[in-house]
């Protein structure tokens, strides 16, 4: 199962933290979930905003990347604390 | 030592305890973080980490301030969940054998805790919730540490 | 703030008021100058003021840092008389809305303490007592501030 | 009277901290004061090195300046704290 978690203003938006689903019919890599997420989710694209990173297993990931569906992928909008 | 805590902590408490530990460091030097009420338009502050990946990331910045910076001890307490106005949101504090590197060393940890620190914020006020992200100000404080 | 004492005080319990008085101001940096053991080469450290010039110098550098940055309130505690290893010797807090002028204040103020207040330290160790003056760097840190 | 205050590493020399005397008869100014001073607790020139410098009632003099011997005179060496 992939494991999908929507931080920030991500979360609000996709109406949801975490989600857990089967890789869908397909879906092989990271783009093409990202498309599916989006429609979806009715996310109008937000996943593929250029200020938007991805890690999977919690590691950034910069280009595209096949998935086995087993992973952890984190939707990560602008960070920053303190 | 790298805190990420849900629970209110309490900075003087936590101050007294890392300086009694570096008593023989010369140059203590700290900074804390507090929720401010922007003139009564914030009612509270949401913090949120992504666990594991957060705290890999401070440990990450503070290896590095330490290959920099000659420094005797790093001390880092990060909230994160719903605080109230006043309530304090982050603590750094720096021993070293002087005050430079304390200074400088505590400067950027902070400016890695403000853009890069794997954190997203949102702000409850009388104008409702919102997510809010790192000023200019921020990004261009963070650039000064780049080595060119 | 400014206090000039030459009995010892304790470092979290002075910010932890400072921190409360100033609970809206978003950052509060600090720095905490603690005798050094040297190793153990020194056992004791000692200071002297000119009584009224001292304090009346700190309190134009204070100006001169609030001139400068905005800031919400400043704390100069520095103790005189004779200090025992790890005891502490000199607390500056700076509070303000943002880091950047919280830190800079400080990091100042420092400068200044270090440099040109006015005080006279003597070092009592295993090798007898002498009386120590600024280093070089203390003076090319001063000169950061200079406006060219 | 003229109160004469020693800091730092001067009042080792002097052997004093502070004194309190009449202005010498012939002494009018700093400069003759420092002179006297000089001679009379053998400090070497101490109070004429550069690095030493006077204050006349709490105020720093640079230049000479006259005396009418009811001043409060610091030599203070090069100061620093923290």
């Amino acid at each position: 199962m992939i494991k999908i978690l929507y931080f920030g203003r991500l979360s609000d938006m996709a109406g949801r933290r975490t989600e857990t689903l089967a890789l869908p019919q397909g879906v092989r890599n990271i783009s093409a979930l990202r498309a599916w997420l989006d429609t979806a989710h009715d996310l109008g694209g937000a996943l593929d905003d250029p200020s938007v990173k991805t890690m999977v297993d919690q590691s950034l990931v910069h280009n595209d990347m096949s998935l086995n569906g087993n992973e952890e992928i984190g939707f990560l909008p602008p960070v920053g604390g303190g | 030592m790298i805190t990420i805590r849900d629970t209110p902590f309490k900075p003087s408490k936590e101050l007294e305890a890392f300086t009694q530990a570096n008593c023989d460091a010369g140059a203590i030097t700290s900074f804390l973080g507090q929720v401010r009420s922007e003139a009564g338009k914030v009612n509270a502050l949401y913090l949120e980490q992504y666990p594991g990946v957060t705290e890999t990331g401070i440990m990450d910045a503070v290896a590095k301030a330490k290959a920099r910076w000659t420094l005797t001890d790093v001390m880092v307490i990060h909230r994160v969940g719903t605080m109230d106005v006043g309530e304090p949101i982050v603590l750094v504090a720096i021993a070293a054998k002087h005050r430079r590197p304390a200074f400088l060393a505590c400067d950027y940890l902070m400016d890695y805790l403000k853009t890069q620190a794997v954190f997203w914020k949102r702000q409850t006020g009388k104008d409702g919730s919102k997510w809010i992200e790192p000023r200019t100000e921020d990004y261009q404080d963070k650039k000064r540490w780049e080595i060119r």
